[in-house]
């Protein structure tokens, strides 16, 4: 390959920072020139560089061996790149909008999670895209797709809040011998307070381990992906305005879930406050609180709480979304609550 | 080109003319709006395919009491819409997500429903309609109703399982339906020959059983012409069908799409085709209209979308607290506590 | 329609006692009589009489118009489906497997759950089918599917324990104007145990309603499906044994939860266990924790716990798949351990 | 018939009709095996069709080293399965969910893979196959290797979205891939005409934009010679290819069904072409085989299924523990605490 990069892929090598979105595309590409087996799928993403541009200029770069668009066929092209990944490649797939996994659901949950298991051996396979409400896209364009994946043993999910995180992590799931489901916050790819200068150098942020955001004493926050950035907003209102101390976990990975490091903190706080931008019911705050309640009963000194969306399809105008989402107030109230209880 | 009216009468053809018209102008009007700020999501234009839906439609037999034909648009379909009584305020109203639109600012643009006037919104996910379509005119057949149902996606939209799935459930049922394939050439940046590898999607009429046929869709008349035929078939118990509509997509997917991946000079090369400047020129040298009535559609068109449009302007959006409601028909969903008078859940 | 009643389906009438499966015949066939606009989809349901044989006979006494054998697409005839309703049919689908439902899990959980929300109107479907494990079926004929739609705000699901219970449920399914996810567990279908005599008037029982099964002050039992019975089963160990009262709870409707019964009795009992036989992570277990959390911290007097299948595929092995499955003594311990907290 | 050995020799036309005999001892043997209680799940005849599996298998290159050609073969194509080097122990073991066998238990019958012969064991949602098939494929143009592949599907799996989408996939992407359609006029108790208004596959090429040709199932030549020449074709960069087979079902879906949907005269009719007994006839006929060496294969086929059914037989089921390792390669998920040492959930 002696192809010059494209600038725009040269940010953090020229010490600028750059956006969650910069930071996804730095992955694959240095992932790209890293490995020669890995590639990528779906729809729009040669000549157009994808919906949301994040592999501008790799078809030029990369040739279409390499970077190849689809036909509109989600449960296709992803069950084609889990035949790949059999023999011997490891495919990225781009899902244009990550609502439009679901004809993929079967392919996924049946065969590729289930490929180690029955024998037919690892599935180095990514499957990444945007997810997330905020963006007036309607019912269509805006969901989050954890919980329809969360129940299927044998995939992993990742779900990154910062730019810096977003890098290490989609390096991890590339290089991990498992099938990932990587979930890219719409509201969060070009969020001018996220822009970062990022480490040099080759990192990468291994699956399965949260991260501690904001430390703290009377009440905990697990949290992810676009409401971390809520969550530490509440959290500073707490302790300005009421002088409670707000500890907040990133779980970054949701599945598997870094039970340890909830426990751990719930143990100390002895509060918790589990806060996702999904729908309500069924959603993952159910199982970390079931998880909590088998691990630290003993250390709770108040009801496991949840702030979540509502549940609904995520509705278009702007009015009704903003009052289907959580908010930062909302956080603050069951905050408060919990930290008076 | 046809050189007949195709049994249509002066007034029949001044309403192809119109219907053409107020999709041109309404998604002129739209694109206004959108520069204004009063949009919200994308604009989707349909420049050069007005002729594919206008003329599909009016092949149809439009009731508003339920009982006539059933039809399933696209975004890039308005003109059918138009056709079977969607309104243009609603439209506007749909495009604003205006609380006072027939989904009340739950759903975008033309994805809305009136059974009654016998049309059925789209969703995103594409090629599921076809199988909703499979289903609605299953239903006719099972009850010996003499209505067929007719449903429009794009080329690429044919990649998809569900546009397997129920096509070919409809060729087996033998539904009344007709699939209209809006072959465009183009599935936002990607081109046809990477969707499949036919050259005419009549090629994959065969594989399914089913009569198809292509035409030229930028020729509302031979559309008309086109699909009525294929319409009688349908009613007359045949089964399903397929019509290609061959054209161009003269803009970008959506607005935000420059389109710098399609050739300019293929670009001009369509422009020549225009529906609308086709028609009017027909129009003319067979003397079905005069340049006064012609000239009457246009500014009618223009004003009803500029009235329309100004109406939906100043009406409300939403109340934020309607997005919990008629989840279910019945049982009501529970309520975000961290927003009710008290953050006690205890309460709530 | 003229045509003589088939004899297996006058069992009731004459009344004899019947199994699961004949509950559920009985309850389609009344249905279909009560209801010309009632007609049934799916694959071999009509010659053969379904893979289960619940149709058996339907074909010949409803005809053809009634009784459609689909092409192997369970997501366009669930589609179809979906369309049949939007005219003011009411289709009861089929699904062989409903380990088979996830190509339908697109148009499911996509269009008809939203149906009503978009202003489409009511979505009056029932998509029902064989589920659960213990039959040696493997990955794929071994499924619970619940956890695939728990998470879809506009659809219900129910899951019945009993003849009974299979009966007025499914006539309630079908009389409801939102789409139900309808499952019944393979090993509960023809069990000698569940005959009973039903009572021989057109009953329903109500969506959303759970029963108590069983009353008890020392701890609750929520569970539903095949682990009803698991769990009488270990109460009744507990109680002759170790003296310990267990009240029993068969949420029978799973969306929408019913959540005051469970408040109810936990308020009661002050011990929560649920038993499912799904999967572990992310099952109904989990919900259910957070709503008690939310409802009843106060009243706890000891963690919630659960007694799940293992978070793997289903295994095909016997002995595999009984290690996987949750078993009567796993309650018991639970239960135990619970009760001496 | 086709007249030629299609340039076979002797030992090749032998190795044929051997694969046959396995083949069909194979399953008579799990019958028996089904009777005395050893088999777990239900066992799926191919009899009648057992020509295609192994005339079509037998027309691609097998290694051991995994740079073969790939197979995905269903459960009525195990004929195909064995000639690729699955051991009859193995086919037993999966059938008998014996802790010996390729899953270790976890999956079933024919579903089990090995990449260096050049298997891929099928899933039981119909239409995924195709879908990996085309994956596998792509890997192989990718890489500019010489490979093709070959997927297997019923009639019935045509009316997947998943056979759409990947035989659409591997055709815009002209993946090496040979699909097999296995049309043996029932799916289940459905009959081909319920799943498809097509009478021959073959129609369902062209609008795939792929070649495709139809051949008689029961005659062992006819099809390896039919799929050379697609494999040729494939492999020489044509692209992706469909080759139907034409037969019959002769046995219900499984031993439960009793196929009481099909007229007897229809099974009686197929007798006659029973693919085993042709392809002897004609071996004896061209002075291709003696009797002794047929008689000799048989009772090969029928030892060497027999031996290996014993064996199976005595080996121990797999330990139960086993059911949680190997969800991931890497994270070992949680152990049911209830059966632990303690039921303590703090101390799992
Ligand atoms: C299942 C699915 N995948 C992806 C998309 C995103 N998407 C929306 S429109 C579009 C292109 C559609 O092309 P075509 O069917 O030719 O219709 P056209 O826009 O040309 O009218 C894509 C990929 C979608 N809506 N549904
Ligand atoms: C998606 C899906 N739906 C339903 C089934 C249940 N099923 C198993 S085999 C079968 C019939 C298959 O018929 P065909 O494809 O013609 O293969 P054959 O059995 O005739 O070889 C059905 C319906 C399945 N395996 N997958
Ligand atoms: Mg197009
Ligand atoms: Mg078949």
């Amino acid at each position: 390959m002696d192809r010059e990069i494209p600038e725009h892929l040269l940010k953090t090598k020229n010490g600028e920072p750059v956006t969650m979105l910069e930071a996804i595309s730095e992955a694959l590409f240095e992932e790209m020139t890293r490995d020669d087996s890995v590639f990528l799928l779906g729809e729009d993403i040669g000549v157009y560089g994808g919906a949301f541009k994040v592999t501008r200029d790799f078809l030029t770069h990369f040739g279409e061996n390499r970077v190849i668009d689809t036909p509109i066929a989600e449960g296709g092209f992803t069950g084609a790149a889990a035949g790949a990944a059999h023999m011997g490649l490891r495919p990225v797939v781009e899902i244009q909008f990550m609502d439009f996994i679901s004809p993929a659901y079967d392919v996924i949950t049946n065969y590729i999670a289930t490929s180690n298991y029955r024998g037919a051996g690892p599935m180095p396979l990514v499957i990444r895209g945007p997810v997330g409400g905020g963006n007036r896209g309607g019912p269509f364009h805006s969901q989050n797709v954890e919980m329809a994946f969360f129940h299927t043993p044998g995939l992993k999910i990742v779900y990154p809040s910062t730019a810096k995180d977003a890098k290490g992590l989609l390096k991890a799931s590339i290089r991990d011998e498992n099938p990932v489901i990587f979930e890219e916050h719409k509201g969060l790819y070009r969020a001018p307070a996220l822009r970062e200068v990022l480490p040099d150098d080759d990192y990468v942020i291994p699956l399965g381990k949260a991260r501690t955001v904001r430390e703290g004493t009377d009440l905990t926050i697990v949290t992810y992906g676009a409401m971390v950035h809520k969550s530490v907003e509440a959290a500073e209102t707490l302790e300005s305005e009421d002088g409670v101390s707000v500890e907040i976990i990133d779980l970054r990975t949701l599945l598997p879930l870094d039970e340890d490091a909830i426990v751990e903190s719930v143990k100390k706080t002895n509060k918790l406050l589990v806060v996702h931008e999904d729908t309500r019911t069924g959603g993952i705050a159910g199982e970390i609180a079931i998880r909590v309640s088998e691990k630290a009963f003993e250390w709770l000194d108040g009801p496991i709480l949840r702030v979540t969306a509502i549940d609904a399809p995520v509705p278009y105008s702007g009015s009704l979304e903003d009052y289907f989402l959580p908010q930062t107030g909302d956080v603050v109230n069951a905050a408060r609550y919990l930290a008076a209880y | 080109m046809s050189d007949s009216a195709f049994g249509l009468g002066r007034t029949e053809l001044h309403d192809l003319y119109r219907a053409l018209c107020v999709t041109r102008a309404a998604e002129e009007r739209l694109e206004l709006l959108q520069k204004q700020g009063h949009v919200t999501g994308g604009v989707y234009r349909c420049l050069g395919q007005e002729a594919g839906a206008v003329g599909a439609a009016f092949a149809l037999r439009r009731r508003t009491d339920g009982t006539g034909d059933m039809l399933c648009h696209t975004i890039r379909a308005a003109g059918a819409l138009f056709l079977f009584g969607g309104e243009l305020i609603d439209y506007f109203r749909q495009y604003m997500a205006k609380g006072t639109g027939p989904t009340r600012g739950r759903e975008a643009n033309v994805h809305w429903f009136d059974f009654d006037k016998g049309f059925v919104g789209p969703v995103s996910p594409l090629g599921t309609m076809i199988e909703i379509m499979a289903g609605m005119t299953l239903s006719f057949r099972l009850r010996g109703e003499e209505r067929i149902g007719m449903v429009f996606y794009g080329d690429g939209a044919s990649s998809t399982g569900a546009w397997h799935e129920g096509l070919n459930f409809a060729a087996v049922q033998r539904c009344p339906m007709i699939l209209m394939v809006e072959n465009n050439q183009w599935a936002f940046s990607t081109p046809t020959s990477k969707n499949t590898r036919v050259s005419s999607f009549t090629e994959k009429g065969p594989g399914y059983g089913i009569g198809a046929e292509s035409v030229d869709g930028t020729d509302v008349l031979a559309v008309f012409d086109a699909v009525r035929r294929a319409a009688n078939l349908v009613r007359s118990g045949e089964g399903t069908r397929m019509v290609e509509l061959k054209y161009f997509r003269r803009r970008g997917h959506a607005q935000h799409d420059p389109q710098d991946y399609v050739d300019p000079a293929e670009i001009r090369k369509w422009e020549k085709k225009d529906p609308l400047d086709l028609y009017r020129a027909r129009l003319l040298e067979k003397e079905w209209a005069s340049e006064a009535e012609l000239v009457a559609i246009e500014q009618d068109a223009f004003d009803s979308c500029r009235v329309a449009a100004e109406e939906a302007i100043g009406e409300p959006y939403p109340d934020g607290p309607d997005a919990v409601t008629d989840v279910y028909t019945d049982v009501s969903t529970p309520h975000p506590w961290t927003r009710a008078d008290s953050p006690d859940p205890t309460l709530a």
